[in-house]
């Protein structure tokens, strides 16, 4: 393999890395900080891709349609933050587990209901389509450098609003100890209202980024919040650093990991022998590298105990 | 003549891949409603693209519901899991979609008809096609399951030139940066992808955006008119090869075309074009023998004497078609993607298990 | 005016009733002592007062309102400050990101507050949860302060705390007395250091208060029947 | 009175030596060496923050120490988990309570006494059917005062009974020493001489190590006395001797000193 | 007797009467019903020991399912076209014998289980979650991908297998047979909860530091539930696959493993019969509101909705109070 063609793989692993954190950084800002496991959050992904592309369909803006998907999945949130989600604070996980796999339901065969059984349509705006020539001769395409780019800003603005802001304090405190801070005055219920609207806005954002160079359909949100999970868990729950650097690690095994495996093979198996069964373990790689991490730091990279 | 025949009828309504359960159950049930016939009952359930719903309904329809035909099943690992169960109960299973290879070889069944393909077929005419158009270096790629090694295998069988590549992708998996990359890496000068569902569409929008302008041939899976629109200009122009397209000029295709739109304001797919041929090919047996005498009703489904929307079409001695295949080219017709027939691939075409068939 | 009045609270946990009857009243500037023997329902009067744990019967009235139907962040922006039985201390966060979690603008600041406590300044950016005991009680202390608040709820504020430090809170107690005019409610063991710091007591025996007065009349007699001292 | 006791009684049974343990640039005990005997009770007092808990817990096993050794009857136990470490006689009590909250009172003493049998892979016969545990479990809420309360979920004690039961789970493990953090908090002044009494006869079970700010109950029950101040041991002797000591009364016991 | 005792003896008693109604009235798909809810009620009992006694939230029992699927599956198949597992260094054939099969089931999935445990044990809370959740995908992906048993496409199996002396063709003997192991696990587990190890157990749930300083290895306890729990789900998962005649990498699934746990939890965590009115109740669902519309996941989305916020405790802390029994 030529080293063009290795540093354009890094680069798409960066690059899948950048829009899994995306999705991640909603949910480790709910799971960590607010100590809920969210299934649903996967479903807020989608609700985000499906407003994108009604809106887009109609208006003809992806701008627009962007605005959409934060609108319609902050909106979204905070409707379930407040009938449902709001209730299971303190609850345990298994409580959560179940209330949100029953709003994944709800909310897919309500899509489907809204939307019918096909995929929509939704593409990137002309002005970021096609791609560019980056130094080395790599061709790469725009939009994908303008995820990277999205992605790492709202990488710095999370991380400064957990670790430096008042509010960031409060939520970490109410984390720790929601009646406590509520005694001292603090009105966490309309705090974390907030917070998972803001959770909920981003995994929307994510769902409309992405859905414009993948498939808006039902249940698309389903494999991406697996894959999103794995990533807060490498990085350690709670933390945004660990979820930007979980989540490149991730892309960044999934994508040379499918690349450069059935390559490995091929050195002493027949080529297409190689190919399966470097794909298959392309596909565990992932989940191997979870195991890997949790074995040697049982509470993720940057996690606490 | 001929009594009552009661269909069950299992496919995916819920979930992923809800759309082409869909469209299946409104085709037949379209073909059904035009032929008005009071002998014929159709029982329908979702199996929510599950195997183990779906051997489950097998048995619900065959022990509660008592039916004597089931159909409807779109997913080769579903109608591995009901197939062989419902004939060993000797029921008849006519498939709309599905058609793996074990079923068309030494698995074969007297009770056992495919309406459709077999799985191979269609990969096989993108093989032919890319043969005509004179593609010498190929790189090819499919999902990392039994269909995609099938289809690999498929294309391969009459494709004649090269292999700029062969690699299998997640099941599932929504980006191919580095798949496109190894493309634009492998000096290949087309590439043949089976991606069916939304792994096509993402497949394709990525690919139309990545500045490699390689020509693109797949099966019809990824191109049909239920996901069409969600790929959009990414998809204009791209050959697909089918057995079968709305503009083909027979008259039973035009008649069904008209209805369906009629009926349901869509254009129909693929999926629902089988769908209507496996009811009309049950309809036609049920005016010949009594499903009860299962020898005579199986070679009057054998006979295929009806109308079907691909024009002609007879089995061969495993019961899965001889037909044409077509290439298609994707075409926007005002607002919407659809289809144009180009011309024949492969005439007449049996499937290549049909000699292990021992029937 | 009386800023706490309670009347004839009861409550509950679930099935089993904790209090069935405390009067209390606490003017401005004041200091009361809310004695009783273990599970008698001390720490339940004080969340009862500050809107932990709802009232069944009885009202509770704050600086001149009813606040028995608010729910606790209310009760704490009107004013009552609260150090918790058991610290209840953010662990995950820093000395100084507890104190400031919920700081509110008036006279304690956090300079005031390492002016009281020069232990928190020299643990300021250590997590709570490694604290000893001790240093996690001062910062309890010092995050209510920090609310400002016009009353102040010391549930066992003192416990777990060596002597010396034990004598710097309750010098801490009497000086916030003198000087802030904050009223105080406060539950301890010692009742020397009550007698010391309070103005009257009300006496806890199974959830009623059965005795109310001056701290002078509180007796050898007294304490001996009912906390068995 | 240890100088009455006969030779071999008077061998330390608890023999610490040299525990180090830093958290990053603080020193939470340096170089502490310490002995327990038979029959005594030794107070471990100091400042917060000095380090005593984590002392305890250097001791239970729970934090491993940077150096030093733990003996504890004759064997060096330094390299022994936590649960090695009670199984083999050091029961402990917690400075937060620590108990299972679900279970009833006598289930949490129960589990104690299981401990303690050695007999836990069982799988088939009901453990509060068994007779011996139960009774070694009612024994220890009996001496704790708990025994009324045998039957309440432990989540529905107040804090100071939950104090009780706490050391009445230690008492089920027979434990030849016990390591007691601060068992006198949160018990009322009535709850705090109750206890007092209690411990008092209880150093006849096995000696004890005794962390406490209670300086009433301190001085009433100490044979010896310790004072650690940032992690050192600064002076060690009778009440009498360390109630005298000036340095003492600077770093811990202040002036106005009630006893 | 307790409200409880009652319910569970209802509960018990009310799938064999179904099951018995369904003989009567002709209606062998009932019966297939019934031996489904008794299949998936055992699997949801192997977690629920995991899940309720240890507080061990395995997102992963699929995997033991799968294993235990794959076991029967493996073993028939090869029986049935007549070639050897393995031929070196020792012969091993396949089997079409229930009981045989139970046996190896049981005894991989309580391997696995080991493995998986040690592992996953060494973390907790979200992360033992995810990591058991980790182990189920990797064997689902590799099930997908293995083209020896069939991949994706599952491997069929076309004649129920044998149990020396019954016809386990016929469903209602099959459904005695899984209703009969159902009875005999459900006596074993609500004998295990209150026996010495239950009690340490679920202490360590509770509080793993009390449970050390008692002298408890909360880790040894845990794996040892953790084992049973997963040899338990393996050998539902035989019956499972012998129940379909099939079996699938859809065993190894995520969803597999949600909706073990959605058993549990409808029904009751950490109730004996929890499990069993947490999948029949499943099933019914499943059934009835399946016929009623293409849209039933919104209802049934809906109705585990409350029931969560609601009933807790699940279905039989509705009707028999909020409180697990204690002795
Ligand atoms: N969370 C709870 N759930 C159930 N019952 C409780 C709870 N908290 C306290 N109780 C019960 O309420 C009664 C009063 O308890 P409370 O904590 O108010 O007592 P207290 O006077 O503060 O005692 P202590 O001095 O031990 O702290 C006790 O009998 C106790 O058992
Ligand atoms: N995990 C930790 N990380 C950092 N510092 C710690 C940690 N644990 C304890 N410390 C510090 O070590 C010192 C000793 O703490 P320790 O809990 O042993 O004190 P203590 O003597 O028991 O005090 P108290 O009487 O208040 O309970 C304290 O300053 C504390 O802040
Ligand atoms: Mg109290
Ligand atoms: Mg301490």
């Amino acid at each position: 393999m030529s080293f063009i063609l290795l540093i354009e793989q890094v680069l798409n692993g960066v690059q899948s890395g950048v829009m899994l954190f995306l999705m991640a950084a909603g949910l480790t800002l709910i799971f960590g900080v607010m100590g809920l496991i969210n299934l649903a959050h996967g479903s807020l992904y989608m609700v985000g891709a499906f407003a994108a592309a009604a809106v887009a369909a109609a208006t003809g803006s992806f701008l627009l349609a962007l605005v959409a998907a934060l609108a319609a999945a902050a909106l979204a949130g905070c409707l379930i933050e407040m009938t449902v989600i709001r209730r299971l604070y303190d609850r345990d996980h298994l409580d959560q587990v179940l209330a949100t796999f029953a709003l994944i339901l709800i909310f897919s065969e309500g899509t489907r209901f809204l939307f019918g059984s096909f995929p929509l349509f939704l593409e990137i705006p002309s002005a970021l389509s096609g791609p560019v020539m980056l130094p080395g001769g790599i061709q790469y395409p725009l939009y994908r450098l303008v995820i990277i780019g999205v992605g790492l800003v709202i990488a710095a603005g999370l991380f400064l609003l957990i670790a430096r802001t008042r509010i960031g304090i409060q939520i970490r405190a109410g984390e720790a100890d929601r009646e406590m801070i509520a005694a001292l005055g603090v009105d966490i219920a309309k705090l974390y209202t907030l917070i998972f609207a803001l959770g909920a806005a981003l995994a929307g954002l994510a769902g409309a980024l992405v859905g414009a160079i993948q498939s808006v359909q039902v249940g698309m949100g389903e494999p991406v919040l697996i894959l999103a999970f794995v990533v807060i868990v490498i990085g350690g729950i709670g933390s945004i650093k660990g979820a930007l650097i979980g989540a490149l690690l991730v892309g960044l095994t999934d994508t040379l990991g499918s690349v450069l495996l059935p390559l490995f093979f091929a050195n002493f198996m027949e080529a297409s022998a190689a190919t399966s069964v470097g794909s298959s373990l392309a596909s565990m790689s992932i989940y191997i590298l979870m195991a890997g991490v949790l074995l040697f730091k049982p509470t993720g990279l940057f996690g606490e105990a | 003549e001929g009594g009552k025949v009661k269909v069950g009828m299992i496919t995916t309504l819920s979930g992923g891949g809800a759309g082409l359960g869909i469209d299946v159950r409104d085709g037949f049930m379209l073909a059904t409603k035009m032929a008005g016939n009071e002998n014929l009952e159709v029982v329908v359930e979702d199996d929510q693209r599950k195997p183990e719903i779906a051997v489950q309904l097998a048995d619900k329809m065959i022990q509660s519901e008592k039916v004597d035909v089931l159909t409807g099943i779109i997913w080769s690992n579903l109608a591995m899991a009901v197939v062989p169960a419902a004939t060993a109960q000797g029921k008849f299973y006519l498939s709309p979609n599905a058609g793996p290879s074990a079923l068309a070889g030494k698995g074969c069944n007297k009770l056992y008809f495919n309406v459709a393909w077999q799985n191979d077929n269609l990969h096989e005419a993108a093989g032919a096609y890319a043969n005509d158009a004179g593609y010498k270096n190929t790189f090819m790629l499919a999902p990392n399951y039994p269909a995609g090694k099938d289809a690999l295998t498929g294309y391969k069988r009459t494709y004649e030139g090269e292999a700029a590549g062969e690699v299998y992708t997640d099941l599932g998996q929504t980006d191919y940066a580095a798949q496109i990359a190894q493309i634009r890496a492998s000096g290949a000068d087309s590439v043949f992808f089976f991606l069916p569902g939304g792994m096509g569409i993402s497949f394709l929008k990525q690919y139309a955006n990545s500045g490699v302008d390689l020509p693109v041939v797949g099966p019809a899976f990824s191109f049909d008119q239920g996901i069409l629109q969600a790929v959009g200009e990414a998809a204009l122009g791209i050959k697909n090869t089918s057995q079968w397209n709305k503009d083909l000029d027979n008259e039973a295709n035009k008649e069904f075309v008209a209805a369906f739109q009629e009926e349901y304001d869509r254009l129909p797919s693929l999926y629902a074009s089988q769908g209507y041929d496996t009811a009309n090919l049950l309809l036609s047996a049920m005016g010949k023998a009594d499903v009860s005498d299962a020898d005579a009703f199986q070679a009057a489904l054998k006979e295929a004497d009806f109308a079907s929307v691909r024009g002609k079409f007879s089995f061969g001695n495993n019961q899965h078609p001889i037909q044409d295949y077509y290439v298609r080219e994707v075409v926007k017709e005002g607002d919407v993607y659809t289809n144009k027939l180009i011309g024949p691939s492969l005439t007449d075409h049996a499937d290549a298990y049909a000699a292990d068939c021992k029937m | 005016m009386s800023l706490l009045d309670l009347k004839g609270i009861t409550a509950s946990y679930g099935p089993t009733q904790a209090l069935f009857g405390v009067d209390l009243v606490l003017k401005e500037g004041e200091v009361c002592a809310l004695m009783g023997r273990n599970g008698m329902g001390k720490s339940s009067t004080i969340k009862v007062i500050c809107r932990m744990l709802k009232h069944s019967g009885g009202s509770v009235t704050f600086d001149g309102r009813d606040i028995g139907g608010l729910p606790s962040f209310r009760a704490a922006q009107a004013g009552v400050g609260l150090v918790p039985e058991g610290r209840r201390c953010f662990a995950p966060l820093t000395v100084h990101e507890n104190l400031i979690a919920a700081a509110r603008p008036g006279e304690w600041d956090e300079a005031r507050v390492v002016a009281l406590f020069p232990r928190l300044g020299e643990r300021r950016d250590q997590a709570a949860g490694s604290l000893s005991g001790g240093e996690q009680q001062m910062l309890a202390i010092g995050r209510a302060l920090m609310t400002n608040p016009k009353l102040l709820l010391l549930d066992e504020a003192t416990e777990g705390l060596a002597p010396v430090v034990r004598q710097e809170i309750w010098a801490a107690v009497a000086q916030l007395k003198r000087d802030s005019g904050l009223a105080l409610l406060v539950v301890d063991k010692s009742l020397a250091e009550l007698r010391r710091v309070a103005d009257h007591a009300v006496i806890l025996e199974r959830g009623r208060s059965v005795w109310t007065g001056p701290m002078p009349a509180l007796d050898s007699q007294i304490a001996d029947q009912f906390l068995g001292v | 009175m240890t100088e009455q006791m006969p030779e071999q009684m008077t061998e330390a049974l608890l023999d610490i030596r040299n525990l180090h343990k830093s958290f990053g640039a603080l020193k939470a005990t340096d170089n502490v060496s310490l002995t327990l005997r038979k029959g005594e009770i030794h107070a471990l007092i100091g400042p917060n923050g000095a380090g005593k808990s984590t002392l305890i817990k250097q001791i239970a096993g729970g934090l491993r120490s940077d150096s030093g050794t733990v003996h504890f009857a004759g064997q060096d136990v330094t390299p022994l988990s936590t649960v090695q470490r009670a199984r083999a006689g050091l029961g402990r009590t917690f400075q937060i309570s620590s108990l299972a909250m679900e279970y009833t009172v006598l289930q949490n003493a129960v589990l104690g006494a299981l401990g303690q049998s050695g007999r836990v892979m069982r799988f088939f016969a009901p453990v509060m059917r068994q007779a011996e545990l139960r009774a070694e479990a009612m024994r220890a809420l009996e001496l704790v005062g708990l025994a009324d309360h045998a039957a309440k979920r432990t989540a529905d004690l107040s804090h100071g009974q939950r104090r009780q039961l706490e050391v009445a789970v230690a008492l089920t493990l027979r434990p030849k020493v016990f390591l007691m953090d601060e068992p006198m908090a949160g018990l009322g002044a009535s709850g705090s001489k109750e206890m007092t009494g209690f411990l008092d006869t209880l150093r006849q079970e096995a000696p004890i190590l005794l962390v406490e700010h209670d300086m009433d109950a301190v001085f009433a029950l100490a044979d010896r006395i310790s004072v650690l101040v940032y992690g050192q041991i600064i002076a060690s002797g009778t009440a009498a001797e360390i109630k005298a000591d000036p340095q003492v009364r600077v770093a811990y016991l202040g002036e106005e000193d009630a006893a | 007797m307790t409200r409880e005792t009652i319910l569970n003896t209802f509960l018990f008693l009310l799938l064999p009467a179904t099951a018995l109604a369904a003989f009567a009235l002709d209606e062998p798909f009932i019966i297939t019903l019934a031996t489904k809810a008794a299949i998936l009620a055992l699997a949801g009992v192997g977690l629920n020991i995991a899940l309720g006694l240890g507080g061990l939230v395995s997102f992963g029992h699929a995997a033991f399912f799968g294993l235990g699927g794959y076991a029967m599956g493996i073993l028939a198949a090869h029986a049935q076209s007549y070639t050897p597992l393995m031929e070196s260094p020792i012969l091993i054939e396949g089997t079409k014998s229930m009981p045989v099969i139970w046996l190896v089931a049981l005894v991989v999935s309580a391997l696995a289980a080991l493995l998986i445990g040690a592992l996953s044990l060494r973390t907790s809370g979200v992360y033992f979650i995810m990591l058991t959740l980790a182990f189920g995908q990797m064997l689902f992906y590799f099930a997908i991908s293995w083209p020896a048993y069939g991949g994706e496409d599952g491997l069929s199996i076309y004649v129920r297998n044998g149990f020396p002396g019954l016809n386990t063709l016929d469903p209602l003997t099959f459904f005695a047979v899984a209703f009969a192991i159902l009875a005999v696990v459900l006596f074993f587990v609500g004998r295990l909860a209150r026996a010495p190890f239950g009690l340490a157990l679920s202490a360590a749930r509770q509080n793993a530091e009390r449970v050390e300083a008692v002298g408890l290895a909360p880790f040894r306890l845990r794996l040892v539930a953790f084992v049973i729990s997963g040899a338990v789900t393996g050998l539902a998962g035989a019956l499972f696959a012998d129940l379909n005649r099939f079996v699938s990498p859809t065993m190894f699934s995520w969803q597999t493993s949600g909706e073990i746990m959605v058993f549990v939890i409808l029904g009751g965590v950490g109730r004996l019969f929890g499990p069993v009115a947490g999948a029949a109740l499943f099933i019914l669902l499943e059934h009835v509101l399946g016929g009623l519309s293409e849209f039933w996941h919104i209802y049934l989305g809906l109705l585990l909705l409350l029931v969560v916020l609601f009933a807790r405790g699940g279905m039989i802390g509705l009707i028999a109070g909020r409180e697990v029994a204690h002795d």
